[in-house]
């Protein structure tokens, strides 16, 4: 395809990437970050696509189906039924929304500066996009660090684990097939995993709220 | 002063026809100054505010001839030995201190003819006047000092003079006093700063004239101290976050024309004192004096603007007003110095341009809205907006002085204020560059940060206004205001008309400004149109206007077609939902309409409010009165200043253990010293 | 060439007058169809009108003269926005550039006279409405302005003519992420300064929801007209251009006669497609909390200054 | 509701409004201004909530009285027509007053309803006035306790001619 179509799918992807990501932050109903970080998976997807349609190399196509498959389809659907098996789908963040969404600008920011120097001013379009993947990783640990929901925590550790494979794809154009194939079933299992823990906590104390946890440390 | 000229000069008797027109002009001003003094101590009280007020406006005048003369390039000066050798008082003003001198001068004037018809009691005292006299003389010498000393001692006559005047109605305010005391404390603060960064200049360039020092290079050690040290004391005295502290007491303690001149003239000479430093001591700064410069600017635009939108007090909210503009101008010149250590040199110059475009509009504005609330007091009594209204129909000069002024300061067309923000912004879009991450960081924020000052000083000024001029007066004060004298209405209205002058005809004024700071390609276009030919922009509000009328004329024509078959109906209810008169204390009041910002800021302003319902004896489901306090107090001064100032008073207590009255103890004390002394010297 | 863009640009407000009562009219007629409604057809808003310009004018004793002159400020600064803006050529007045800055001055200009009618008359609902509008206005601004300096750095100029010529040229530019996040942040905050859902409802009855409705309750006859008038207006105009920023075919580049008849052409069709899709959107969304609207406002913020981050540090 | 869902229940719904009767004869008192075009503040002077009941009918989708012309406004000053249900009781008639005092000119009063028009079952009582005739002028009267949603659009379109 041609070059110019190439930035333009690229640049496009990694900003539906970053857009979803700033949603999130900026939404407070579970549903609808569970919705987001499909299309984030979509745009995940569709990058590791493009560059494998640029690159004609088969990999990474199947490498882009199974993102597709996992994390656009099998994360969203296994964390909506835990989000729609109890009633209130309502995040109450420790930081209010504004100020977390004006702390999600800065980090990008942060993160085009530190990519700065190793990016150069190339104008290939990967390298151009890899703050990107360094803005979701950052973003990810916002989310970790100041929602209270199980749930929530969960979206953010995967929009973090997005962001890692972001700069993976970019940078190393595309990790070999198996890696990824172990990294995503490592995702999953972890995912499972907390699935279950928070289903048990809401069994035991009927709330998964994190703050909550701090009386369980005797 | 005793005057001589400067003997490279031609040396001629004091008074000759020839003399130098600055020269001339300077002296003509401190003459006038003399004379002012004298009127003002000798004048019987009955006739007091006539003479001296009328002696200060021939000295402010003659100070705008000077500094007229020193703006379009006159040189030359006056110059007084002192007692110690090769230590000289030199007056010589350069384009940039001829523009302040007449800024200084043009506010002096407007408040002198205020203070006609406004001074009574306290502030038409003898001593009131004395100290008006001396602190305007002080802030039209400190632009025009020539060399360090000069500089100091003028800037300490203001900061006395000032002070005294911040003074004037202890008797009736207790707050007066602390307010004073605040301003000397920090006013003093800010000189010593001055005066050790001064220091160190000087301890390299082994002079004191200002022409001197310009040895200093900007990025040595010393440069870099010294330009702390300067800003820091420059920053105190222009009333900038966190050194703001004396700003909100003190403007609305003075007499309103003293806290006029204050407002939109003293503080001017902190921007004056940071433009000597960036431009003229040690030009080409790095990098990180604009950065410094800039956030310091920012955070008190927003800061300054938020704490006016939620103040309900119209003198308070003036004097955080200002703490805003201040900002403003402290971020335009932080722009201009960053963007010129990337070599952006047409950007750098737009900011430089909006800096002083700002510093004048403020100027202009900032004295007519001054001495409008000073009309506003005198008129109903009342300083807390929440208890006025209704003044459009009962003082319509001032209101529609204080209108324009008020539109000036919140930035709309066709005002100066727009201007200076357009020629800000347009710096900030063609500033922007890839190749230096501190610019393409620094300038976004920037731009975000002018935006939302602009927004809430919207807010702030339609609050003033439209709850101070408009709807139905809130208070028995408020109803029976009547119109003001009328020097005191004039002043006001011709500082309007500097603000819509300066906004409709920016071409000229900013070459002028250009000139004064030697910038080149400033071109006037069109009815006067401003156009920055380096950065290919140009806005002429005139155009603008007349298109606005253009596009109003048929709206206007159709009206009058409609109100000629139907015409307007006078009701004598405004709709209240079908119930009886609706009272005035239904009304929004300034507190209720800044209520939203308050809670969307709170975590930032941190008001403390409580409710107190009464329940009736009967039943405590039937209430009997809800009292709702709310108590806005600066979250600088309680969370910084508090702190400090106890653990000084605790280092007090502890350091009296040091002195308890012996006299061997003293003895002691002096002779540790000496041996001290004496070893440090034998090493 | 001057006399031709002072022309055209007069044609663009003749244009922007007749039409805006229509767009209301196409949004009104899309959310009924939706509900199941007939509908009152779109020329519906142009009767209300013409009925308002015959009625009598009430004016209530003790309010000044800012009632009365009030709306016709209103009116006059959505006729200048619409006489600057690119909606259908990209010429611009001699001596008034199309600037971001001005034009943002100049709906201010109207924002601020609504907001002192409301505080004019002197009862509570006026009040409340100014204090609102005043607020949401207050922080769209930074949307706005961070927006637009984001979509002026590919163009090199704040004039939106010339930023709406370059995506015209390169069209490449509109899909890249700079242009979607700023054009994203510029409609939320046009929904905001035009008073739309989600922000305010145009359509509420109750004192306690309005926000533009609740300054205008005590106008009548003719005033009423300018200020409907005048905020559909403003409603076309910022649609238009957010329209032209996302699809700028169609727009003349010069003063032809053909080029000026397609540009209307253009316009209508753009007008009409965004309209729909307003009323549409409408549908779908419920009024935001008074103080959930801040939120709103920050995330458009953080989506402009974003987009700024990309333009300024992605070579 | 998930948009989706929305937009399936507006599929199935389609639409609910009735297909509009024969326009009724224009009644001679309409002052030209208001053809086509009337806004509508409704005030309710004491009524049971029987009428009100049936004007939300009128302007719901299903009888929809927006496509003739009529729509409901918040505020008198943005009136043409003001609806008046129940009979005048006490603590009403002076906010009537001043409603309608407070509508501009040309306007016309409509009285709907069996109590609006001759204060229907509770005349005489102990809190009541009158009926709306008796304490302002009244141009149009619709019958009926309640009125069919079909007698109050016939007389609004008996105003706007639509």
């Amino acid at each position: 395809m041609s070059d110019n179509l190439y930035a333009q799918l690229i640049s496009l992807t990694a900003g539906t990437l970053l857009l979803t990501a700033a949603l999130i932050v900026w939404r407070r109903s579970l549903r609808a970050c569970v919705r987001l970080l499909a299309i984030q998976g979509i745009a995940l997807a569709g990058l590791v696509a493009v560059l494998g349609w640029h690159e004609r190399t088969i990999e990474l196509v199947l490498v882009s189906l199974l993102v597709l498959g996992l994390k656009a389809v099998l994360l969203p659907l296994v964390l909506s039924r835990n989000v729609l098996n109890h009633d209130d789908d309502r995040e109450v963040p420790r930081l209010n929304p504004t100020a977390s969404l004006i702390f999600a600008a800065l980090l990008t920011m942060l993160a085009y500066i530190v990519c700065r120097p190793w990016m150069g001013d190339t104008d290939d379009p990967t390298s151009r996009a890899v703050p990107i993947g360094i803005a979701l990783v950052l973003i990810g640990f916002l989310l970790l660090i100041t929602r209270r929901r199980a749930a929530s925590q969960l979206i953010g550790f995967l929009v973090l684990d997005n962001g890692i494979a972001t700069v993976a794809f970019l940078t190393a154009t595309g990790v070999p097939f198996i890696v990824e194939l172990g990294a995503s079933l490592d995702v999953l299992l972890v995912v499972l995993i907390l699935q279950v823990l928070t289903g048990r906590m809401q069994v035991k104390f009927g709330g998964t709220d994190l703050d909550d946890l701090t009386e369980l440390k005797d | 002063m005793s005057t001589r000229t400067r003997p490279d000069h031609r040396s001629i008797a004091f008074g000759d026809w020839t003399m130098n027109p600055v020269e001339a002009a300077l002296t003509a001003e401190l003459l006038l100054a003399a004379l002012a003094c004298a009127v003002a101590a000798v004048a019987p009280a009955s006739m007091r505010r006539y003479l001296a007020g009328i002696a200060t406006i021939a000295m402010a005048a003659s100070g705008i001839v000077a500094g007229g003369l020193a703006l379009s390039g006159h040189s030359g000066g006056l110059w007084a030995p002192t007692a110690l050798p090769t230590v000289n008082l030199t007056l010589a003003p350069d384009r940039l201190g001829g523009l302040f001198i007449v800024i200084a001068s043009a506010v002096t004037l407007l408040a002198a003819l205020y203070a006609i018809g406004y001074v009574h009691g306290a502030a038409d005292s003898r001593s009131a006047w004395l100290a008006f006299i001396l602190f305007t003389f002080g802030l039209q010498m400190v632009p025009a000092a020539g060399d360090i000393i000069t500089f100091l001692l003028a800037w300490e006559l203001m900061a006395l003079g000032s002070g005294v005047l911040v003074l004037t109605d202890h008797r009736t305010r207790p707050q007066a006093r602390s307010a004073a005391l605040w301003y000397a404390v920090m006013t003093q603060l800010s000189f010593l700063l001055i005066l050790a960064g001064f220091a160190a200049l000087a301890s390299v360039a082994g002079t004191t004239t200002f022409d001197a020092l310009v040895t200093v290079s900007p990025t040595s050690t010393t440069g870099a101290l010294a330009f702390t040290l300067l800003i820091l004391g420059f920053a105190t005295k222009a009333g900038l976050v966190p050194l703001h502290i004396w700003l909100p007491r003190a403007h609305p303690e003075a007499p309103s024309h003293a806290s006029a001149v204050m407002s939109a003239a003293m503080v001017k000479m902190g921007v004056y004192g940071t433009l000597l430093v960036v431009l003229r001591f040690m030009p080409g700064g790095p990098a990180w004096w604009g950065i410094v410069l800039l956030s310091l600017g920012g955070i008190s635009a927003v800061y300054g603007i938020l704490q006016a939108s939620v103040t309900s007090d119209v003198k308070r909210l003036l004097a955080y007003s200002t703490t805003e503009n201040i900002g403003l101008i402290f971020l335009a010149i932080g722009a201009s110095v960053l963007l010129a250590s990337y070599h952006l040199t047409a950007a750098s110059q737009a900011a430089l341009l909006a800096a002083l475009l700002l510093a004048i509009s403020h100027a202009a504005f900032k004295c007519s809205l001054f001495l409008g609330a000073g009309a506003i007091v005198a008129a109903t009594g009342e300083r807390n907006l929440d208890r006025l209204g209704g003044l459009g129909v009962r003082m319509p000069w001032t209101a529609a002085a204080f209108g324009v002024a008020a539109l000036g300061a919140a930035a709309l067309p066709v005002t100066s204020g727009f201007v200076a923000e357009w020629t800000l912004f347009q710096s900030f879009i063609h500033g922007a560059t890839r190749d230096a991450i501190s610019v393409a960081v620094a300038l976004p924020v920037a731009v975000a940060v002018v935006a939302l000052t602009a927004g809430l000083a919207l807010v702030t000024f339609v609050k003033l206004y439209g709850i101070g001029f408009l709807a139905r007066p809130r208070s028995q004060g408020a109803d029976d205001a009547h119109e003001v004298s009328h020097p005191m209405r004039w002043a006001a209205l011709i500082g309007a008309g500097a603000v819509i002058a300066l906004g409709v005809f920016p071409g000229p004024v900013a070459q002028v400004l250009a000139s004064a700071v030697g910038i080149g390609d400033v071109a006037t276009i069109g009815f006067g149109g401003l156009s920055l030919p380096s950065l290919g922009v140009l806005l002429d509000p005139m155009a603008l206007a007349i298109t606005a009328l253009v596009c109003a004329l048929p709206v206007v024509v159709v009206s009058a077609l409609s109100a000629r078959r139907h015409p307007r109906r006078a009701t004598e209810l405004p709709w209240g939902c079908g119930g009886a008169r609706v009272s005035p204390r239904m009304q929004y009041t300034a507190t209720s309409y800044a209520e939203p910002l308050m809670r969307v800021f709170d975590d930032t302003l941190r008001p403390e409010q409580d409710v107190v319902v009464t329940h009736a004896t009967e039943s405590r489901y039937l209430v009997a009165q809800v009292r709702y306090r709310q108590k806005l107090s600066d979250v600088i001064e309680v969370r910084g200043y508090r702190p400090l100032l106890e653990f000084v008073d605790r280092l007090g207590v502890v350091s009296r253990r040091l002195q308890n009255g012996s006299v061997h103890r003293y003895l002691t004390f002096s002779f540790v010293a000496l041996i001290v002394v004496l070893i440090v010297v034998s090493l | 060439m001057n006399w031709t863009a002072t022309a055209v640009a007069l044609l663009q407000v003749l244009i922007a007058t007749l039409v805006a009562p229509l767009v209301i009219g196409i949004t009104r007629q899309t959310r009924a169809r939706l509900e199941g409604r007939v509908g009152a057809g779109i020329l519906q808003p142009w009767r209300d009108l013409r009925k308002l310009l015959r009625k009598e004018t009430l004016q209530a004793n003790g309010v000044s003269w800012i009632s009365s002159i009030g709306p016709i400020v209103v009116m006059a600064s959505s006729l200048l926005v619409a006489a600057l803006l690119p909606l259908i050529s990209t010429l611009t007045l001699p001596f008034v550039p199309d600037d971001l800055f001005v034009v943002v001055s100049v709906l201010l200009i109207g924002t601020v006279a609504v907001a002192l009618i409301g505080l004019d008359v002197g009862s509570a609902f006026g009040g409340m409405g100014s204090s609102r509008h005043m607020m949401i206005a207050a922080l769209v601004e930074p949307t706005v302005l961070v927006a637009v300096y984001a979509l002026s750095i590919p163009a090199g100029s704040s004039l939106l003519s010339s930023i709406v010529a370059t995506r015209l040229d390169a069209p490449a530019v509109i899909l890249s992420p700079v242009s979607l996040l700023a054009v994203v942040a510029l409609f939320v905050a046009v929904l905001a300064e035009t008073g739309r859902l989600p922000v305010d409802n145009p359509s509420t009855h109750l004192e306690l929801t309005m926000v533009h409705e609740a300054m205008i309750l005590e106008s009548s006859g003719r005033d009423l007209a300018w200020l409907e008038l005048g905020s559909w207006l403003r409603l076309s105009a910022l649609l238009g251009l957010v329209a032209n920023l996302m699809i700028p075919w169609g727009l003349a580049t010069d003063a032809t006669v053909l080029a000026l008849v397609v540009g209307t052409i253009a316009l209508l069709l753009k007008l009409t497609v965004f309209a729909a899709a307003l009323g549409a959107g409408e549908v779908f969304l419920a009024k935001l909390r008074l103080f959930r609207v801040p939120e709103l406002l920050a995330g458009s913020f953080v989506l402009a200054f974003l987009a700024v981050t990309a333009s300024y540090l992605v070579t | 509701m998930s948009v989706l869902r929305l937009l399936q229940l507006m599929r199935r719904t389609g639409r609910v409004a009735e297909t509009a009767p024969a326009l009724p004869e224009q009644w001679d008192g309409v002052p030209a201004a208001l053809s086509g075009s009337i806004q509508i503040r409704h005030v309710d002077a004491g009524s049971c909530n029987g009428c009100e009941i049936e004007i939300g009918a009128v302007f719901g989708p299903v009888y929809d009285a927006e496509r003739y012309g009529a729509r409901l406004v918040a505020s008198p000053r943005h009136a043409d027509v003001l609806l008046v249900t129940g009979v005048v009781t006490r603590n009403m008639s002076e906010a009537l007053v001043r409603t309608v005092e407070a509508t501009p000119r040309p306007r016309l009063v409509i009285a709907v309803g069996d109590c609006a028009r001759n204060c229907g079952v509770f005349a005489d009582g102990h809190a009541v006035v009158g009926s709306v005739s008796d304490v302002v002028d009244v141009d149009l009267e619709v019958a009926g306790c309640p009125p069919e949603p079909d007698q109050i659009i016939a007389a609004l379109r008996s105003v706007t001619g639509r």
